[in-house]
């Protein structure tokens, strides 16, 4: 039998990409008749430990959480285990976890790395000097950026020139960006840990006044329109995304939380897909209306895409 | 030498001596070379003009100033006074011109405010508290609540706070910086009478005021100081009003005033037509002719403030109106009668007159600031010619006009604020207590100022507890009682004893 | 000079120091690139900033300035994105601003609330309903042209933004020095009583300081947009304490009665100059928190020694 | 009656029923919101806010502020962490903790009373300066609890005969002490006068400065407490822990009536104002209501409540 409600706590619910993982798994408790409520710890670790005690008083079947950080649940999922609830988590590993839903981040960058890798090579560039709009805050996006940069080195020389930390915001991004540029231009790859960062980056370039016909950007997760808006514009630079499906993400975890609470066995990690979207190939799985501003997803080619059972590399191994 | 540290008090001496200290601030010279002898069992009256250095004296008594050189004694003792508990534990006390109380406790908290009473473990003990206060009470004649918090006391009733704080126990000297200076005549007696007491047991007491007949009554001796130097020290029975005077000012004054017959035949410029306020104004009418002083008299809680703040719009009528220059307001606020041309000057100088983060000029014109602007901008220029004027009429004591205004001694303060109005032009002044705190010589000139312009047509409220100074420039008296007026006199139709009848309405 | 006053001439050896420091370090200190790079960041800043100035000197603060900052940006995106027309986009970003500075402003002055919790609620309130007005970011779709140029632009090679920050600067600098409103905004914050007594309108001022502050968080905003070419929820966090503590490092006094106009651009200066010296160094970033905070506390303490000497 | 008048004049009365209102509103509204359970949750929840919003209170009725709370919060828990992961021993770790919170409170207040930097300034300065400190130590990564003691997990999660939890208890026996403290001790009224006109309490005889400074500690040691409890809860020094919590802190304060001029407002209200805040977090969690509506609603309150204090007040 299916479980009649399930809870979520979702780290930071107004982020783009928790919006879209929302909606995936939604559209999933709603084919099978689940009833999900969702509670947003805002970014406020202690907000959080509150919630999951919170979901516990409401006796929910499954709980679903994207910590704020990892070491910060471990408490919690030793409570919920005393309590019998069955506890997912979606993103990072947590000591005590029984079972993770996410992407592999090493993967992921590395996908997009090896995307502007054969650019770089079919325009006959020899070396990638990068500009990385990081986020040293979270190991998941320091794998990211390992992931690119050593992809791209697979193809040619790769010199890491800037290595910053834009929060993950557009406005962090810029500024920061823009320093950066002031005290050495000469890059011609921009990647950004996510959609923001790499906008960021890239209006820094622009309001530089700098040319932007030799740069290529690259940017991480697709969690909104930003990237879908920029590349469908005419000469951008903005060519490859290195895509994490968020509404599959959603829609796999709601299936494994489902399989927790039914008893079946379930993996530790269960990794969901992730591609190197570019221009040509993203109308396989995003129906993109532009003047709407919405896109819909299409959840059979997303669970399609040939996925790893393992990542390459993962955070202990930073 | 007696140590600061631990003493139980001597009240033993016979002298408190002061001997040749010297204070200097950033370009004043505030002490020079002062000396003076205080007698245990006697009243020692210092008197001075504005910033002669009489508070500056009595903050260095009191441990809140440190002196650049001399000394304190008892008799051959010499004290070490570096901070106020020092001095409190010599058992000096000081009443200070300044309300220095915490409006946030009762009255008792705050008469025992330097020594709660506690067991050993620091846990107050309340019950003491309060009856400690009430005998005092009882001790020195005040009518006052010990459990009453001082914010809702008047300045008045906040005075005796601090009076009775000065003389609960273990004091040897008392010191008191114009304490009259916001109490009724009535209470003003109860106050001799505690001070007679305090003689009685052997208690040293430096007195300073500026009202001079007050010296006559209790004081056994007078020192004068002028521009923070030493000028003259007499027995009582040894000297009189003039020389006093003399000896303050250098020259002598003359204050008795002229004013026209027919004022009241003159047009009216304000008709307050049954105006009553949340804080205790009742159905309060009355006419202001041009060129009109229009006394007012009341004892302390009458609401005389009250009725001044209501009318100039600080606090809101809740019924009635006030006509001026053919305007009628039900609704109103201070800068609709400043734009009238009414200004007001407060009997609160620290809480609502002074600006303290700004200059002596900038104080001055803060309200008339449109007279001084060229399009938008302000000339300063014509700005501090304007102040540099008014601090020469008023020889206010400063080094510029650029000084900023807390440096000034509090007399001096008074006197910029009544010029803040002055430089502008106006119908009407609304005085509350305009010559509080200030020195007999620029108290003239501030008086027959206001005399003079209201020959040229300005019209006054006065409110002062000055009675003589009320008789001498009214040209009527009103006198309140418990927020309604009483009683109507007529220059030269009036004494001083029929209006007191009229007050305790 | 004349018109610095000694606080501001310490903050400018700060400055100068920093400067020399820095280029010695990394000659590209003083490309052109760079100081465009600082001058364009420090611009968002300093414009409210000029707000807050006044705001501080009256005695008030705002804390909503963050929130209603990220709220102008999906504003102006969305509602150019809808119309096609910016004039209308800046109409309902001044129009926004200006009910939110109203709002500030009678809340303070009509219920009597401390405007640093006041603002606090405000800058909760905006945080929670600019989700309710849009979930997603808005991003740029209408792709006009001059959009980009506000915040992207140059004219005579002069950063657009620090072009508008210049076209705004000596308006403040007049008001604050030279007007019987400078007055009265440091007379309402030193001492509200006298002020009233004296005929000014208070509680007309301080909405004013509120309206003329959110008004100029709309010109920022509408820079910040143009600079992120999208409209994004949550982007300028905790810039209400950046904007606060440069005013502050620029010696207005937080319990009101002094401000200063210079003081605050030379205190932003300096804090974007560290950042940017922090990158430029290739220092951690994590010193972007911990120099600011030293100089702050350091600045006031040797501005507090300075007035003491002088009495 | 008479004690239930004066707390009226005092706001708390009012502030009460507010709070018996929302409390009423819920238990009608959520069927989970009044359970024992529930409340037993809350009032643990609450306690980490409680603590702190004590000491806060305290500094601001001395007249002074700390608003680098938040940022001590993640700071002082590295100690904590580190000394128990390193020598196995709890009470060690909690030792050192509580004395870096004094220390951080001794800098707080030495640099604004001794040496006359405004305490907005400092702690405005040393909030940058110890989340920076915290990143730059742990390179923005959380220290683990990897001694796992069951001491230290029930501090934060662990409840007294399974009912109350501990740290419930702990927030209590502070209040109660501190409420005795500021009320009946000659300390405590010495505070409020500090606060109420700093001029007259030193011309009465009092050491200024030695008093301010024992309230920027007490406001430190108090939030050096609220971490353990935090870190307990989330079984680990965290780099992100206390992000924006002055701001709570303050708002709960401000809203039971403690004034942030000083000498006005008591830890009655203060406690009160928390519970609010904090009953209102819950009962909207539990009725699935959005964060993002949660912080419109508590903006609302916040002004609702102080301005109808303020009307009230000046009556
Ligand atoms: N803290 C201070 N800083 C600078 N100057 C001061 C200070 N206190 C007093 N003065 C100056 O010292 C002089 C003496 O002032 P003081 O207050 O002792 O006068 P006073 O005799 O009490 O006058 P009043 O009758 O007006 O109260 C004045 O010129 C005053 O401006
Ligand atoms: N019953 C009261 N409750 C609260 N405040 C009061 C009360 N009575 C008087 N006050 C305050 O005391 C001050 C002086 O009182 P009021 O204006 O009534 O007296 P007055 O006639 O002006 O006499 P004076 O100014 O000589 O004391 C005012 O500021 C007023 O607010
Ligand atoms: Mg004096
Ligand atoms: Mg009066």
């Amino acid at each position: 039998a299916n479980p009649k409600r399930i809870g979520y706590i979702v780290n930071y619910g107004t982020h783009e990409w928790y919006q879209n993982v929302i909606f995936g798994l939604q559209s999933r408790a709603d084919e099978l008749g689940i009833e999900l409520e969702v509670m947003d710890a805002n970014l406020d670790i202690n907000k959080q430990t509150q919630q999951a005690e919170d979901f516990m008083t409401k006796g929910v079947d499954v709980l679903i959480m994207t910590p704020v950080n990892e070491e910060g649940v471990v408490p919690i999922l030793r409570k919920a285990k005393a309590e019998g609830m069955p506890t997912v988590l979606e993103g990072n590993p947590a000591k005590g976890m029984t079972t993770l839903f996410a992407i592999c981040d090493y993967d992921a960058g590395y996908k997009a790395g090896d995307a502007v890798g054969r650019i770089l090579v079919s325009r006959g560039e020899s070396e990638a000097r990068v500009m990385d709009v990081g986020l040293p805050l979270l190991s998941a996006t320091l794998l990211r950026s390992l992931g690119f940069m050593e992809a791209i080195a697979k193809h040619v020389d790769a010199v890491k020139v800037h290595e910053l930390d834009g929060s993950g915001m557009i406005d962090s991004s810029v500024e920061v960006a823009s320093a950066a540029l002031a005290a050495d231009s000469n890059i011609n790859v921009i990647y950004g840990i996510n959609d923001g960062s790499a906008l960021g980056g890239l209006q820094a370039w622009r309001a530089a006044g700098l040319p932007e016909d030799d740069l290529i950007v690259a940017g991480t997760g697709a969690e909104g329109l930003a990237f879908l808006n920029e590349m469908t514009k005419e000469g951008t630079p903005y060519l490859v995304e290195a895509a994490m499906f968020p509404e599959g993400v959603g829609y796999t975890g709601m299936n494994l939380a489902v399989d927790l609470f039914n008893g079946v066995d379930v993996p530790e990690h269960k990794v969901t897909p992730t591609l190197a979207l570019t221009v040509h190939n993203y109308a396989k799985y995003y129906d993109f209306d532009k003047a709407g501003q919405k896109r819909a997803i299409n959840f059979a080619n997303v669970a399609n895409i040939p996925t790893e059972t393992k990542c390459t590399k993962y955070a202990s191994d930073l | 030498m007696v140590s600061g540290k631990k003493i139980v008090v001597d009240i033993n001496f016979k002298e408190l001596k002061i001997e040749s200290v010297s204070k200097s601030f950033p370009g004043v010279q505030a002490l020079d070379n002062v000396s003076m002898k205080i007698s245990a069992g006697k009243v020692h009256a210092l008197m001075g003009e504005n910033g002669a250095g009489k508070s500056t004296l009595i903050k260095i008594l009191a441990g809140a100033y440190s002196k650049d050189t001399g000394n304190i004694l008892f008799d051959e003792n010499k004290l070490n006074i570096r901070n106020p508990n020092d001095s409190l534990n010599y058992g000096i006390k000081v009443v200070y011109q300044e309300i220095s109380l915490i409006s946030e406790f009762s009255v008792a908290e705050n008469i025992f405010l330097d020594n709660f009473p506690t067991n050993s473990l620091g846990v107050m003990n309340w019950n003491k508290l309060y009856k400690d206060t009430e005998e005092l009470f009882n001790r020195v004649g005040f009518n006052l609540n010990p459990k009453s918090k001082i914010a809702d006391l008047s300045i008045s009733q906040q005075q005796m706070v601090e009076i009775a704080r000065a003389v609960f126990k273990n004091a040897s000297v008392v010191i008191m910086d114009e304490p009259t200076s916001s109490l009724t005549p009535n209470e003003i007696e109860k106050l001799f009478t505690v001070i007679k007491n305090l003689k009685q047991n052997n208690i040293a007491i430096l007195y300073v005021t500026h009202k001079i007949d007050e010296i006559f009554k209790i004081a056994d001796e007078v020192t004068v100081l002028r521009d923070g130097q030493h000028i003259s020290n007499k027995l009582i029975s040894e000297t009189n009003e003039e020389l006093i005077i003399k000896d303050m000012v250098g020259r002598t004054v003359n204050a008795t005033f002229e004013r026209p017959k027919d004022i009241l035949n003159a047009k009216t410029v304000m008709k307050v037509n049954k105006i009553s306020s949340k804080n205790k104004i009742k159905n309060v009418s009355f006419d202001l002719h041009e060129g009109e002083i229009l006394g007012f008299f009341g004892l302390m809680g009458a609401g005389r403030t009250e009725l001044a703040k209501a009318v100039f719009g600080y606090d809101k009528i809740t019924d009635g109106q006030i006509e001026v220059n053919n305007n009628i307001y039900k609704s109103f606020n201070t800068s609709t009668m400043v734009n009238n041309g009414i200004g007001y000057i407060t009997e609160d100088r620290k809480g609502e007159g002074i600006v303290k983060d700004m200059n002596l000029r900038e104080n001055m014109s803060l309200p008339s600031l449109k007279i001084f602007e060229d399009l938008f901008i302000i000339n300063q220029k014509k700005e501090k010619k304007a102040a540099d004027e008014y601090i020469k009429k008023f020889s206010v004591k400063t080094p510029s006009s650029e000084r900023l205004i807390t440096l000034l001694s509090g007399g001096n303060q008074q006197k910029v604020l009544v010029s803040r109005w002055l430089i502008r032009e106006l119908k009407i002044i609304i005085l509350d207590e305009p010559t509080r705190g200030v020195d007999i010589g620029a108290k003239t000139e501030v008086l027959s100022l206001i005399n003079d312009l209201a020959k040229q047509g300005l019209s006054v409220l006065l409110m002062t507890s000055e009675m003589n100074d009320l008789l001498s420039l009214s040209d009527r008296i009103l006198v309140m009682a418990d927020g309604k007026i009483s009683k109507e006199f007529y220059r030269g139709k009036v004494t001083q004893e029929e209006i007191f009848k009229a007050s305790v309405n | 000079m004349k018109y610095f006053q000694t606080n501001e001439s310490i903050l400018f050896g700060l400055l100068v120091l920093l400067c020399i420091f820095l280029s010695f370090y990394n000659p590209q200190f003083y490309s052109i690139q760079n100081i465009h790079s600082i001058l364009r960041s420090s611009s968002t800043v300093m414009i409210v900033a000029f707000g807050m100035t006044i705001l501080l000197t009256s005695g008030e603060v705002d804390l909503s300035v963050g929130a209603l900052m990220s709220f102008v940006t999906v504003i102006v995106m969305d509602v150019i994105n809808i119309t096609g027309s910016i004039s209308l986009g800046l109409i309902a970003v001044f129009g926004f601003c200006l009910l939110i500075g109203l709002i500030n402003g009678l809340v303070r002055t009509v219920l009597n609330v401390n405007s640093l919790i006041a603002t606090l609620a405000m800058m909760l309130i905006l945080q929670g309903s600019v989700y309710v007005y849009s979930m997603a970011a808005i991003y740029n779709t209408h792709l006009i042209p001059l959009f980009s140029f506000i915040g992207q632009g140059f004219f005579l090679n002069i950063p657009m933004p620090v072009v508008i920050m210049l076209f705004i600067l000596p308006f403040f600098v007049v008001l604050l020095n030279y007007t019987r409103y400078g007055r009265y905004f440091s007379s309402i914050g030193s001492n509200p009583d006298a002020a009233k007594l004296s005929g000014i309108n208070n509680n007309r001022y301080k909405v004013l300081g509120f309206v003329i502050t959110s008004l100029l968080v709309g010109v920022s905003g509408v820079i910040l947009a143009s600079l992120m070419d999208t409209g994004q929820q949550g982007s300028a966090k905790g810039f209400e304490l950046i904007v606060i503590a440069a005013v502050l490092l620029g010696g207005t006094s937080f319990m009101g009665g002094k401000g200063t106009i210079i003081g605050t651009i030379l205190g932003i200066l300096i804090l974007k100059i560290i950042d940017n010296g922090i990158i430029l160094m290739r220092i951690p970033q994590e010193f972007q928190l911990i120099v600011p905070g030293f100089i702050l506390i350091l600045a006031v303490y040797f501005d507090g020694i300075r007035k003491k000497n002088s009495g | 009656m008479n004690n239930i008048l004066k707390y009226l004049r005092k706001g708390e009365l009012a502030l009460f029923i507010i709070f018996l209102i929302v409390f009423i509103i819920f238990s009608f509204s959520s069927e989970y919101f009044f359970t024992l359970r529930n409340i037993m949750n809350v009032s643990g929840q609450l306690s980490i806010i409680l603590i702190a919003a004590i000491g806060f209170s305290v500094l601001l009725i001395a007249g002074e502020v700390d608003i680098s709370i938040g940022s001590l919060l993640a700071f002082v828990s590295l100690p904590l962490i580190e000394i128990m992961n390193i020598t196995g021993s709890v009470p060690l770790g909690i030792i050192l903790c509580l004395i870096f919170g004094i220390i951080i409170g001794l800098i707080n207040g030495y640099l604004s009373v001794y040496l006359g930097v405004s305490s907005l300034i400092v702690t405005l300065g040393m909030l940058f300066i110890l989340r920076g400190a915290v990143y730059l130590y742990t390179g923005q990564r959380a220290i683990p609890d990897e001694l796992m003691s069951d001491f230290f997990f029930y501090i934060g999660n662990g409840k007294f005969m399974g009912t109350i939890p501990y740290a419930a208890i702990i927030g209590l026996v502070i209040l109660l002490i501190f409420i005795f403290v500021m009320r009946n001790t000659s300390y405590g009224r010495k505070l409020y006068a500090v606060g109420g006109n700093q001029e007259v309490a030193r011309l009465a005889g009092y050491n200024i400065k030695l008093l301010k400074l024992s309230a920027f500690v007490i406001c430190s040691f108090l939030s050096s407490i609220s971490a353990i409890i935090l870190a307990s809860r989330i079984g680990s020094a965290n780099h992100v822990a206390g992000d924006l919590f002055e701001f709570q802190v303050v708002a709960a304060v401000v809203l039971g009536g403690v004034s942030l001029a000083g000498g006005i407002g008591s830890l009655t209200g203060a406690a009160i104002g928390v519970l609010i805040l904090s009953v209102i977090s819950n009962g909207l969690g539990l009725l699935n209501i959005d964060t993002q509506w949660q912080l419109v609603v508590n903006g609302v309150i916040i002004i609702i409540a102080v301005g109808f204090d303020e009307l009230k007040r000046n009556r």
